[in-house]
């Protein structure tokens, strides 16, 4: 076979390839902790597999003395929560506000321009009155996540709402449809893939801001966790939160891009990203 | 929440703590409900929130989302004071003995930071040490360059080859000092009773609600005389503490080592009315002028002012926003509450 | 009385124009096939009868009227590159129309109703041969399926107008042939007044009852752009299915016509 | 010796045939014009020619070797749907294979290289009637235009094989004659082996030598995605512009086949 | 008119429907300021429009009276520097794996595994390691926002390579392009909108590390000056400065925007999004 376009793994090279950075990014981090320790026996930073594997026996399978639950499990019930509604929330607000400013030129001209400027706060900048409006509470936390993806979903969501062919509007009209016929029929179920796809670049930023927020007002969470344990540079506990908040959001990110395949098995194209 | 604290008679009372080991208690003390009893006893309740971003509380308070939260002596003139909020310092719960330091990599003294960088959380108790340790070699601030670095960094900073000198708190300062190479050269065990950790309270919450801040000095000194024991009841205690702020028994042990703890109401009473707290205050007020962080309105250090026990006062009295009292922790002190 | 009347219309974009004086007036239940050189703006000019775009000059009107301002469901379309949604199965396409005239609010079938809907759909999906593929998605469907598609679609809401953008195109002679009688018993059946750009002379006399050709009257070489296509010729054709000898002619000639385009014909470089 | 040998040929999707047991031997220079019904697998068969898709069964060979894995420039397409590129004007599709042959690492042409390429294309876009748009992006093209735009493209790199998909089916008879003269000028300076799928029979027997019919030999009305297509007449044809009395007859015939799928002729819904 | 789809507002109604969240936002603060100002006139949370005024005057046309210099331009230009290198490192690095992801079966397995589990990784959660690796000077605050767009750039723009349509790319192969000449004359020049528009939707994010990295450690920048005055809730200075970084980055969307529109002319659709 020719051209490296048309050249394809089978389905063993496709794992393999797939695995092949994630061995090198292992190794090198080996290789770097190994290093640090022969210097410096009790070094923090970047400690051996052995911490990890203490560490995280520690806070997943032995109860806490203190209240007797399990700190990873509490805390990452309450993260997925926060971020579960603040998501829930943000997608719902994107869907609407993106298909309104997408669709109907009036809501662009009305919102299209206020949406370009507030998705350009930086939320965290305005935090104490972002805390005053909401409280300390959940409320705040959920609206964080909210605050921080919400521009993003809808400016995402209404700029793929204006690619739709215009024929597929006229089309719709001389079927008779009203405008909101066109919504629901014509133009929602078609954004339904994008809202994913948008969900999903939007599950990074989300899971920033959940942290940001866990370690500004919070008793329990991942985020907080790694907030409350930083100071004493515990990276045999930040690592293993670090990657367990990574695989929960792949997780997550890998059960949309399937749930998207398969729901939206009209759409041409190629799969698997 | 949103609305600042009206002043009136009131029942639910809300106040703010964040992390430190002079306000772990705080954390005991709501948590097995030692508040809870004192609340109940004044017929009121108090809600105890921890805050993570010590800071963001302090702002939550100032704004008026809450009626009291824990701060050092400086933060309470800079924030709230200066951001006209009349504040009371009910409770003078400590003061650092060597919890703050400035800390160099290899054989500096403090003359050879001239030129440098100086890693700290700017405009906070780090920086005000910083000053009192440059005046105590007859340099200035201007001859080396304070570098803004925030506090949850500041270990992994310490860790890079360019970060040369730091000055932070503990428990950041006991892993820096802990680095190979790390010599301490400044701490607050150099300015004892300089930085003070206290629990401040709206002043007009507190005239209209004595109850409120009976219920608070009552909870807190009964936590005291828990935690000060040696007995299994007070590790417990201290050993909560040091868990909740992230460390353990012997940890937080090592914490309260360097931080003098006014376990008895009367000592803190006493430290209150001593001349040297105003002399205190008005360095502080002092440096907080040559910083810009009374606020740029005002034009002088006069501008903000301060009431202590003893009648003392300093700065304009028309416009008193800091009071330090010990008619509550008298009261404590006297076992009448 | 003229069911469309067209008065002095014209389209240009920039200094581009495409369509320039047209007019015409067409009564009910008329068919006219519209033929004319590739790009001369036979599509604006059935754009326009859509609403979906507006004349830089002159209007339309239909029953008296000012054409409405939006595609409604009193003109359907059939667009010349397929335009079926890709988001719903061949059924879905077919009842959508119903769907839409029957349920303001959910737009939308559901149990019994539904089964009724596709019962009836199966029907015309059956006579424009797409049954075995009822349940497939456009993006699996060949183009010639894909148009028979679309004109099965246009259909099920009976549209006063029917504007065919070369319908037939990509169809094989014999389905052609049943597309043919569909769209012609319909024709009859609702009285439907239908617009069809056809290149197939042959079927534009067929079906049609007029003919309108789009040409450019003036042409200057130096600036191709300066002018817009018309009608020039305007035909009627009574009987459909054997073409009387003098139209006979008169196509021979149109089909000979040399394209305004035809360059010498040198050697490819 | 034949060019193209395409043995027991299949196509699968899933539980669907499309194509089965097709047997094929054409030799250069052939011009094999291809019809049948829409949706029988036309645009399919000229897709594993092109190895765009890799057949289920069978295999075809080119030049007594196994066809090529991938596309490549021997084999030039003209797809049924405009496949022109949306974001280079009219002018720069035509110089990009001439660019794409030339520059192996910008595969852009610049300066006075760049002007002698399009004062090239320039003569090709006469002759296709598209001189007048050279600069205007696709998008602002008629579908015609689109298309013959495309059949430019297709042609600059003097393919061995071309493959063309219902290439004339959007264009006015004027414009369609002249594109015929361009291509079988092509063909025969060039030496070329066609396949052009059309649904207009005499155009196919006027430009092929060859004509193929797709269609299925069985058909199971229960399951009709059972059986697929095949070749089912593969008729010589000699002579080019007027056809034998044989031959008429014969294209009558395949002209009234009535189409598989025609369905009884009840009334609409 | 009927359908609302249809409906557009006039030119004039365009500006005033535009405007009219901006008043209703700007008066919305400026009723909460007063009430809060008539309890307390020291009030720092919500300050008067002539604190502002005093700020911004003071910051911006004032020199510092330590320094000598203007503040608001002083830290302008930092941010800026530090953006603009950030934003086009990962612009760059975004388009060619982006390119490479969504055209190459083989990059696609080797690296989109690596990428969507990396887009996870909540990157102030490690800055210790960040700080090894990078320092704490410029570098490691350019970093920062590389290693937070990037994956973005990456997923986003690979997810659109990847919907071209196939014909495309098989037309291409048939005219000889080769895989190199596929990417550079078929695939870049049609991505470039899709950058643009993936370039717009991260300048938020961007910001938002960027601020985040200068509260790190910095001496200079929006970000620092906006967490150093925070230390004494100094609102009627955060406020100008979260206003100036919004209308910044407005203004660089704004310019992209219309970049796109003009140099992609040849795009088919609605455009002012
Ligand atoms: N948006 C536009 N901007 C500029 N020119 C346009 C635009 N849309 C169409 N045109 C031009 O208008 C002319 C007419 O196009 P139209 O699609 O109506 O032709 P047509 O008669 O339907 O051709 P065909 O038979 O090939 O479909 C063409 O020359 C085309 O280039
Ligand atoms: N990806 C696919 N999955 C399932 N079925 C497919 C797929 N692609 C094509 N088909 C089916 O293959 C059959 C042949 O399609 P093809 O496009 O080859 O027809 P065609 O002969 O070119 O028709 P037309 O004349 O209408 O263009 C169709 O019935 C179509 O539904
Ligand atoms: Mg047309
Ligand atoms: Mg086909």
């Amino acid at each position: 076979m020719g051209r490296l376009i048309n050249r394809r793994p089978g389905r063993a090279g496709q794992v393999l390839l797939g695995a092949l950075p994630f061995i090198l990014l292992a190794a090198a981090y080996l290789m770097a902790s190994d290093a640090r320790l022969a210097v410096n026996p009790n070094d923090k930073l970047l400690p051996s597999v052995q911490s990890f594997v203490d560490a995280i026996n520690r806070l997943a399978f032995q109860p806490d003395p203190r209240k007797g639950t399990y700190i990873l499990w509490d805390d990452t019930l309450a993260s997925l929560l926060r971020l579960g509604i603040g998501l829930s929330v943000a997608t719902g607000f994107g869907l609407v506000a993106g298909v309104a400013i997408g669709l109907l030129p009036l809501a662009r001209s009305a919102f299209a321009p206020v949406v370009a400027v507030l998705s350009m706060v930086p939320p965290l900048a305005i935090l104490p009155i972002l805390f005053i409006v909401f409280g300390l509470g959940e409320v705040a936390k959920v609206m964080l996540i909210v605050i921080g993806v919400t521009p993003f979903m809808v400016r995402d969501l209404s700029m793929s709402v204006a690619t739709l062919p215009r024929e597929q509007l006229v089309k719709a009209q001389t079927l008779g449809a009203s405008t909101w016929q066109i919504v629901t029929r014509v133009v929602l179920p078609q954004t339904l893939p994008r809202l994913v796809s948008a969900l999903r670049l939007s599950l990074g930023p989300a899971w920033l801001f959940l942290i940001s927020s866990e370690a500004i007002a919070a008793t329990e969470g991942l985020g907080y966790r790694i907030f409350l344990v930083r100071r004493y540079l515990a990276m045999d506990v930040i690592l293993p939160y670090v990657a367990w908040i990574t695989l929960l959001a792949f997780m997550i990110d890998w059960a949309l891009r399937h749930l998207s395949d398969r729901a939206f098995d009209w759409q041409p194209g190629e799969r698997g990203l | 929440p949103g609305q600042p604290a009206l002043a009136a008679k009131k029942e639910s009372f809300r106040v703010a703590w964040s992390i430190y080991v002079g306000w772990m208690p705080w954390a005991y003390a709501a948590e097995k409900g030692i508040v809870d009893k004192w609340a109940k006893k004044y017929g009121i309740e108090i809600e105890v929130v921890q805050i993570n971003d010590y800071i963001e509380s302090i702002n939550q308070y100032t704004a008026g989302a809450f009626d009291g939260c824990v701060m050092t002596n400086m933060d309470a003139l800079s924030i709230p004071a200066g951001g006209g909020l009349d504040s009371t310092a009910l409770i003078l719960g400590d003061f650092s003995n060597g919890n703050d330091g400035l800390v160099v990599k290899g054989d500096l003294g403090i003359a050879d930071l001239t030129g440098k960088n100086v890693n700290l959380v700017e405009l906070s108790v780090s920086h005000y040490l910083l000053a009192r340790a440059l005046d105590s070699a007859g340099i200035a601030e201007r001859d080396l360059t304070v570098v803004n670095t925030s506090d949850a960094d500041m270990v992994a900073a310490f860790k890079t080859a360019e970060v040369e000198a730091v000055v932070t708190w503990n428990p950041l300062l006991s892993e820096i000092a802990a680095e190979p190479g790390a010599k301490v050269l400044y701490t607050s065990e150099d300015i004892p009773g300089e930085i003070i950790d206290m629990m401040v309270v709206n002043t007009e919450t507190l005239a209209d609600n004595p109850d409120f801040g009976k219920a608070l000095v009552g909870a807190w000194y009964e936590t005291m005389s828990i935690m000060m024991k040696d007995d299994a009841e007070g590790k417990a205690a201290r050993s909560f503490m040091g868990e909740k702020s992230g460390t353990d028994l012997a940890g937080y042990d090592a914490q309260l080592a360097t931080t003098k703890m006014f376990y008895e109401p009367a000592e803190a009473v006493d430290f209150a009315k001593s001349e040297k707290l105003a002399e205190t205050m008005d360095v502080v007020r002092n440096f907080l002028f040559d910083h810009g962080i009374l606020g740029e309105g005002a034009p002088s250090p006069d501008y903000v002012g301060m009431t202590f026990p003893g009648g003392g006062t300093l700065g304009d009295s028309g416009n008193t926003k800091l009071r330090f009292d010990v008619d509550y922790m008298g009261m404590a002190a006297a076992g009448a509450l | 009385m003229s069911l469309i009347s067209v008065r002095n219309l014209s389209v240009r974009y920039g200094d581009f124009t495409v369509l320039e004086r047209v007019n015409l007036e067409v009564a009910q239940q008329e068919f006219c096939s519209i033929v004319g050189a590739s790009g001369c703006g036979k599509s604006t000019f059935l754009r326009l009868l859509l609403s979906e775009e507006q004349p830089s000059g002159g209007e339309i009107r239909i029953d008296g009227a000012p054409i409405a301002k939006e595609p409604q469901a009193d003109r359907g379309v059939v667009f010349q590159r397929y335009s079926v949604f890709p988001h719903l199965s061949v059924i879905e396409n077919v009842i959508l129309p119903m769907e839409l005239e029957a349920s303001a609010f959910c737009g939308r079938f559901f149990g019994a109703r539904r089964r009724r809907a596709k019962e009836e759909a199966a029907h015309l999906l059956e006579r424009v041969g797409l049954s075995h593929v009822r349940d497939a998605y456009p993006k699996t469907l060949s183009g010639g399926m894909q148009q028979r598609l679309a004109i099965a679609q246009a259909l099920i809401p009976k549209p006063k107008v029917l504007l065919l953008d070369e319908p037939f195109g990509a169809l094989d002679p014999g389905t052609r042939q049943t597309m043919h009688e569909i769209i012609l018993s319909l024709w009859e059946e609702e009285k439907m007044t239908i617009f069809m750009v056809t290149h197939d002379l042959k079927e534009g006399f067929k079906l049609g009852t007029r003919l309108l050709v789009f040409d450019k009257l003036r042409w200057d070489p130096q600036a191709p752009e300066a002018y817009g296509a018309t009608i020039t010729y305007d035909l009627p054709i009574d009987r459909r299915d054997v073409l009387p000898p003098e139209l006979e002619a008169k196509a021979e000639a149109l089909n000979k016509e040399p394209s305004r385009n035809e360059g010498p014909l040198n050697a490819l470089p």
